[in-house]
């Protein structure tokens, strides 16, 4: 019984570990993640290939406080915020509310990033080094609640148009709004 | 080991006391003295930011007057029963003293009600600027220690009606009587910082 | 039996069977986590602070390794902003602050000639969540998630913006939980000291050491709230996005350095003033000569209190506030050192007119004086404002720091542990090997940290994981971390003669020393109830004042009790009751803990671990006596 | 008074604390009055230290034989009490003393640091950025403005009023030989006078910690003649030369077509980049990412080999993955003089 017990424990201390020091970690590395390059196949709307929506890269980014907050940076750096506001959307769609015609994943949204999207999202793979690719896709889904609210940060030093990130609540999946973006 | 000449005996003197000469008031005071420092800390963090953000409150509208007076006048009515309470307790009165105990529960229930409905009209933010925060802060931080005498009294007053009272619980009734004075008290100055400080400044 | 009788023998063994009785505790498990005595509390907390004190001075030494070359690879900056910003931490706020009143916690009752300390179960409650709270934050640290801004963690480094993740979350709170801890310590020993006093022992007849410490809690109890506000705050910026350190949106980054710094610099003094209180204690047992000039020295350590409340804008010259401003916390700030300046006289005179034993504890002391007065003399150079803007942040101020607080601190602190340790363990630290720790702790504090000033002043900014090569700061450095090693080895003398000395020392006695205050009226270690009868002070030094010692009886012989007198004259007043053992503080700390924990992940966690808290203090406060209805089927 | 003080100093055994960033080696009026007061400070602190000392020492020296009688309790008044009162009270006296002279001295100096002379003083404005610093050149003709990045020129003898911003965290303003720090916070401007006396190169670095690369943030400051930096200052408002070799021009290619260009800015080409330092010279500075490495092609290669590598934590990406890339682009950026 009290072998059990500690085994419990122990397990749970070790599993605590993992998850806090993963969301932790600082890579302080300009390497971008080594991932297979091998599309899935599926065409999306307006060329380029769908990703998968998992890819074992992003894992080292999402939920990742360092690189999400790293992510916050590059967002404003390279300008995201000049479609897309803080995240409330402008010339570009809003990134907040959790509606995504080019699916969720931190994959998808990188390669929504990468690649550009139909009606005006240009594509930045060439501008953008690809771990900061990463970055910026944990972010934008940190801002829709999608990320670990304990590796999201509040708010940033700036004024204030969006309520706090790590509060923000993850919606219902809605995979396509508009209609038939993705051809099957 | 030292040798020992007795002097005098101990055994007589009485096993408690109200007010400065008991112990405990004393550990009350220290307490109310470092939520007083925190307070006063809190206020001047209020100033701080009163010189940072201009107009203050800046676009919002004042926390709404109706439930703060209301408050305001509940608490500082709360003292009547308090004060009774208080000399019920010093005189060693049982069941006086325990409807007191109840009149000061329900006090502090009534009040705990009344600050929610505040809560609903302060007309910010935590997060929406300085002003919102501080706002907040102060509410919160008067809250607790009105949520921390009701706990406090509702304790006193359960003991009291399954333990026989002695000297000590009647000192006990008299500290918490003491302690309650000093939320009434406290809330004065905030109250004028929530209320009045957005309006006047 | 009446008054002014002689005793027999044969009674004191009758009194001491039965207090042992009313007395008693539970042994084995039970005891350990029960345990309400305060010397009880009070060894747990030497010992514990004590490893916070060799873990962070292992950091301390990994540190130094890193800088002994330039552009060194030994350490990354990560790692390195967690191992300064853990260093600093641990050493302020869980070695420092808390050893000081651990060590008052066991003294205090017995220099007040108490049966136990006032509030023994918020005595117990405070030492768990100190020790629960410094439990976490190495937790923390070991997994990743330390401390990375410093031990003054500044906005908007420290913000919601620029250090992501939990790691700040930890250490603010971390600073809650020793915030709890050291509260609960300045109540007591406010009370304890204003109302539980040795009949007869009057304001003026009080011992140096317990007027430094009514100084510290005071100040304890009106500097803490300012970092509770402080963090708080912080934590609320950075879990629920409130603004008060957002200057974008009006808040400001220098509210968290007024806050920080109006806890932050009585912090200093709340570290330094029980070592006045110590330092008076050795020197006068040591010169066997009453200190001189007592009243100019207790109005000094008033001064010192009261002063140090000015001073905190001398860490905040340099963001640029009002000159004229400035001006007045210059004057304020070199004010301060005339109270320091004259205790520092006072026992050098008393020195001079004793007749000194230059035992350990005294080497300590005047280590103390020669160190600790270079480090106040640069406190005087700092408060200058145009040197300060030169020096401030530098090495200069590292050198200076350690001065004051080794010097001024932990020289007196190790002076004290061979000066008590007969009194707590019943038998003495070993002399030789006290020299021997004495000397290299001396030899290598300066060697690490004279160089330091020369650093400073060379233009070497602190804080910094590496250097550049070239800017003649190499040679400092290294003689810097050649000094440490030498530090590192009086620790480890320490150490062992402390283990050694535990089970084969040479046996105490009373009064080894022939002092002259309460706690050395009783056995060594002393028994739970600290005193047969309750002894009664006629003067300033009460055991230099005849052979026989004046006590009184009938106090606690029944039950648990204790002595509360009247607050200046010490009359005798009320027959305090005293609680018993119980394991419901530790429950209420454990409870506290999860609250604490909690609220660094989810805000709710205030409300709702708030219930368990509430249920603890309940079970805390439950009167241990029949229930009325009991009493009334007893009577039938 | 505390000129001669100044002038007094150097008899301390300080002379071999000549240095780039140092406190004891000043090269302005601000560093020079600094100085003053710290000699003052010196002697002041080291006679009182003598005194405590020697003190210390006697009551050593005195007690080593009389070791043994009853303690001294109180109320038996030891001969010694009343002269050691009075000495005692003296004591106090000579501290107040010197305090007094020390709060005066050091209020001068504040007041002289206040009051200086501002005619014709050139205005530069420095805003700190995590691990860098931004060096703007105010001038009355907006045409005539430029911006350069961690490296600052003064012409000596002309004061120079600089403007300290932050664009991220707190950082500190510290030129150890020009004068003592400011700091410089998010939403605040912070003033800083120097009058530069002496022509030379000097170092300055972050004084508040500002995270990871608190420790590679430094800063090259050149004092030279007015004429030297009227022509340095010339050549920072022009545009670098254009890059004429292949090489280079392919380097420019990948500098505009890559990510550089979001971040920095070269004038006269299509980079307008803010978020990083302007690189429209960079050839021409003393040094590399702050103060990191001293400034060669070869270090600039390595610097974009792996900007983490030098720097960990540093906000630059690691941009040209490619060999042949960074070849290129090391021939063009360093055409950039």
């Amino acid at each position: 019984m009290g072998i059990m017990a500690s085994r419990v424990l122990g397990l749970c201390a070790a599993l605590l570990c993992l998850t806090a020091c993963q969301r932790e970690t600082r890579a302080l590395t300009g390497e971008a993640p080594r991932r297979s390059e091998t599309p899935s196949g599926q065409q999306m709307a307006g060329g380029g290939l769908a990703p998968p929506p998992v890819d074992p890269a992003g894992a080292a980014f999402e939920g990742v406080a360092f690189e999400i907050s790293e992510g916050q940076r590059y967002y404003d750096w390279y300008n995201c915020y000049g479609c897309h506001a803080a995240g409330g959307g402008d010339i570009g769609p809003a990134l907040m509310d959790d509606e995504w015609r080019y699916g969720s994943s931190i994959a998808q949204i990188r390669a929504s990033i990468a690649d550009g999207r139909p009606n005006g999202m240009p594509a930045f793979r060439d501008k953008i080094p690809d771990r900061q690719l990463w970055q910026i896709a944990a972010y934008v889904r940190s801002m829709s609640g999608r990320a670990d609210k304990l590796a999201a940060s509040s708010r940033t030093d700036d004024m204030r148009t969006t309520p706090p990130t790590n509060q923000a609540r993850p919606g219902p999946e809605q995979s396509d709004t508009s209609g038939g973006e993705v051809r099957r | 080991m030292i040798r020992q000449r007795i002097v005098g005996d101990l055994s007589h003197l009485p096993d408690h006391a109200f007010g400065p000469r008991s112990l405990m008031w004393w550990g009350i005071l220290g307490f109310m003295l470092i939520e007083g420092a925190g307070f006063l800390l809190a206020g001047g963090a209020y100033f701080f930011l009163v010189g940072h953000v201009q107009p203050w409150p800046p676009g919002q509208t004042p926390p709404t007057l109706t439930w703060g007076i209301v408050f305001t006048v509940v608490i500082l009515l709360s003292e009547i029963p308090n004060a009774w309470t208080n000399n019920q307790a010093r005189h060693y009165r049982d069941w006086p003293t325990r409807i007191g105990l109840i009149l000061m529960s329900l006090a502090g229930a009534i009040l705990l009600a009344i600050r929610f409905l505040e809560f609903q009209a302060l007309n910010t933010r935590w997060d929406a600027d300085p002003y919102g925060s501080i706002i907040w802060a102060l509410m919160i931080l008067h809250t607790v220690h009105v949520v921390t005498d009701l706990g406090d009294t509702l304790y006193i007053t359960i003991v009291s009606f399954i333990w026989p009272f002695d000297g000590g619980e009647y000192s006990g009734v008299v500290d918490n009587c003491v302690y309650w004075r000093f939320v009434i008290l406290t809330w004065l100055p905030i109250g004028a910082l929530v209320y009045l400080g957005p309006r006047l400044l | 039996m009446t008054a002014g009788q002689d005793l027999e023998p044969l009674e004191d063994e009758a009194l001491r069977e039965r207090l042992e009785r009313v007395w008693a505790h539970p042994t084995g498990w039970r005891g350990v986590l029960t345990a309400v005595d305060h010397k009880v509390i009070a060894r747990r907390y030497i010992a514990t602070a004590f490893v916070f004190f060799f873990l962070a001075g292992v950091l301390a030494l990994l540190m130094r390794a890193q800088l002994a070359r330039p552009e060194s690879h030994l350490i990354g900056p990560d790692r390195y902003n967690q191992l300064f910003s853990m260093h600093g931490t641990t050493m302020m706020f869980l070695f420092a602050v808390p050893v000081m009143e651990a060590i008052a916690v066991y003294l205090v009752p017995l220099m007040c000639g108490a049966r136990n300390i006032c509030f023994p179960r918020l005595n117990a409650y405070g030492y768990w969540v100190y020790l629960f709270g410094g439990i976490m934050i190495w937790i923390a640290f070991a997994m990743n998630v330390g401390p990375e801004t410093g031990w003054f963690s500044y906005v908007p480094l420290a913000g919601p913006e620029f250090s992501p993740g939990k790691r700040t979350d930890f250490w603010a709170q971390m600073v809650t939980f020793t915030e709890v801890a050291a509260l609960a310590v300045a109540v007591q020993l406010v009370a304890q000291i204003l109302k539980q006093r040795a009949p007869g022992m009057t304001l003026s007849r009080m011992p140096l050491f317990l007027w430094s410490m009514l100084v510290t809690a005071f100040m304890v109890i009106f500097a803490m709230p300012a970092v509770m506000v402080a963090t708080t705050f912080l934590i609320t910026d950075r879990l629920v996005g409130t603004q008060f350190y957002n200057p974008a949106e009006g808040g400001d980054p220098l509210l968290w350095q007024h806050l920080f710094w109006f806890f932050g610099h009585p912090e200093v003094y709340i570290i330094f003033i029980p070592a006045l209180g110590m330092v008076s204690q050795i020197v006068a047992a040591f010169s066997r000569r009453t200190i001189l000039a007592y009243p100019a020295m207790v109005l000094a350590l008033l001064a010192n209190g009261f002063l140090a409340f000015g001073l905190w804008v001398h860490h905040m010259f340099a963001t640029g506030l009002p000159r004229l401003g400035d001006s007045f916390y210059t004057s304020a700030s070199m004010m301060i050192a005339i109270p320091s300046g004259l205790q520092i006289f006072a026992w050098i005179a008393t020195i001079w007119d004793g007749k000194p034993r230059f035992k350990t504890p005294l080497l300590f002391v005047i280590g103390f004086i020669v160190i600790f007065v270079l480090g106040g003399l640069t406190g005087v150079m700092l408060a200058s404002v145009p040197l300060d803007l030169q020096v401030h942040d530098t090495y200069f101020v590292v050198a200076h720091f350690h001065y004051v607080l080794i010097g001024g601190a932990v020289f007196p602190l190790f002076g004290a542990i061979y000066y008590w340790f007969p009194k707590i363990t019943g038998r003495l630290l070993d002399e030789r090997a006290g020299v021997w720790n004495f000397w290299t702790f001396f030899v290598g504090f300066n060697v690490a940290f004279f160089p330091m000033h020369i650093l400073g002043l060379l233009g070497m900014p602190r804080r910094v994981y590496t250097y550049k090569a070239g800017l003649g700061w190499e040679v400092w450095n290294l003689i810097s971390s050649l000094g440490a090693v030498l530090i590192a080895v009086s620790m480890l003398i320490f150490i062992i003669n402390v283990l050694v000395s535990l089970r084969r020392g040479k046996v105490a006695g009373d009064n080894p020393w022939e002092a002259s205050s309460l706690e050395w009226a009783t056995s060594s270690p002393p028994p739970i109830y600290n005193f047969l009868r309750i002894p009664v002070v006629t003067g300033r030094e009460p055991l230099w004042e005849g052979d026989k010692l004046p006590v009184m009886s009938g106090l606690g012989e029944t039950e648990r009790e204790s002595l509360c007198v009247s607050i200046v004259e010490a009359e005798p007043d009320i027959r305090q009751k005293s609680a018993p053992p119980t394991v419901w503080p530790l429950l209420a700390a454990i409870a506290t803990t999860v609250l604490f924990i909690g609220s660094i992940f989810h805000e709710w966690a205030v409300v709702w671990g708030a219930i368990p808290v509430a249920i603890t203090l309940c079970g805390w406060f439950w009167p241990g006596r029949p229930t009325r209805k009991a009493l009334k089927e007893r009577s039938a | 008074m505390i000129r001669r003080i100044t002038r007094l100093a150097p008899c301390l055994a300080l002379a071999g604390c000549a240095g780039v960033q140092s406190a004891l080696d000043p090269a302005s009026d601000q560093a020079s009055s600094v100085f003053g007061i710290w000699s003052l400070m010196l002697w002041i602190c080291g006679v009182m230290y003598a005194l405590v000392l020697a003190f210390l020492a006697a009551a050593i020296w005195k007690a080593r034989h009389r070791l043994s009688g009853p303690p001294i309790a109180e109320g038996q008044k030891s001969p010694a009490d009343r002269p050691l009162t009075r000495v005692l009270t003296g004591w106090v006296g000579l501290t107040v003393v010197g305090l007094l002279v020390l709060t005066f001295g050091s209020f001068l100096v504040d007041r002289q640091l206040a009051l200086a002379d501002q005619k014709n003083a050139q205005t530069i404005k420095i805003t700190a950025n995590q691990w860098w610093w931004k060096v703007e050149y105010d001038d009355p003709v907006p045409g005539r403005r430029f911006v350069t990045a961690n490296e600052l020129h003064l012409p000596v003898d002309r004061p120079a009023r600089i403007e300290l911003e932050a664009g991220d965290v707190i950082h500190s303003f510290w030129v150890p030989n020009l004068g003592g720090k400011q700091d410089l916070i998010p939403g605040r401007t912070n003033r800083l006078l120097v009058t530069p006396r002496r022509v030379g190169l000097f170092r300055g670095q972050c004084a508040e910690f500002c995270g990871l690369q608190h420790a590679w943030m430094a800063l090259d400051v050149t004092v030279e003649p007015q004429t030297a930096f009227a022509a340095w200052a010339e050549a920072q408002r022009r545009a670098p030369a254009p890059p004429s070799t292949p090489e280079a021009l392919r380097g420019r290619d990948v500098f505009i077509g890559a990510a550089c260009n979001s971040c920095h800015q070269v004038t006269g080409q299509p980079a307008q980049g803010q978020t990083g330092p302007d690189l429209t010279h960079m050839a021409s500075r003393p040094s590399l990412a702050a103060g990191a490495r001293p400034y060669s092609r070869q270090a600039l290669d390595e610097w974009l080999r792996d900007p983490q590598a030098l720097k960990p934590g540093n906000h630059m990406p690691l941009v040209a993955t490619r060999a042949d890339e960074r070849a290129a682009l090391v021939a063009y950026l360093d055409t950039l003089k």
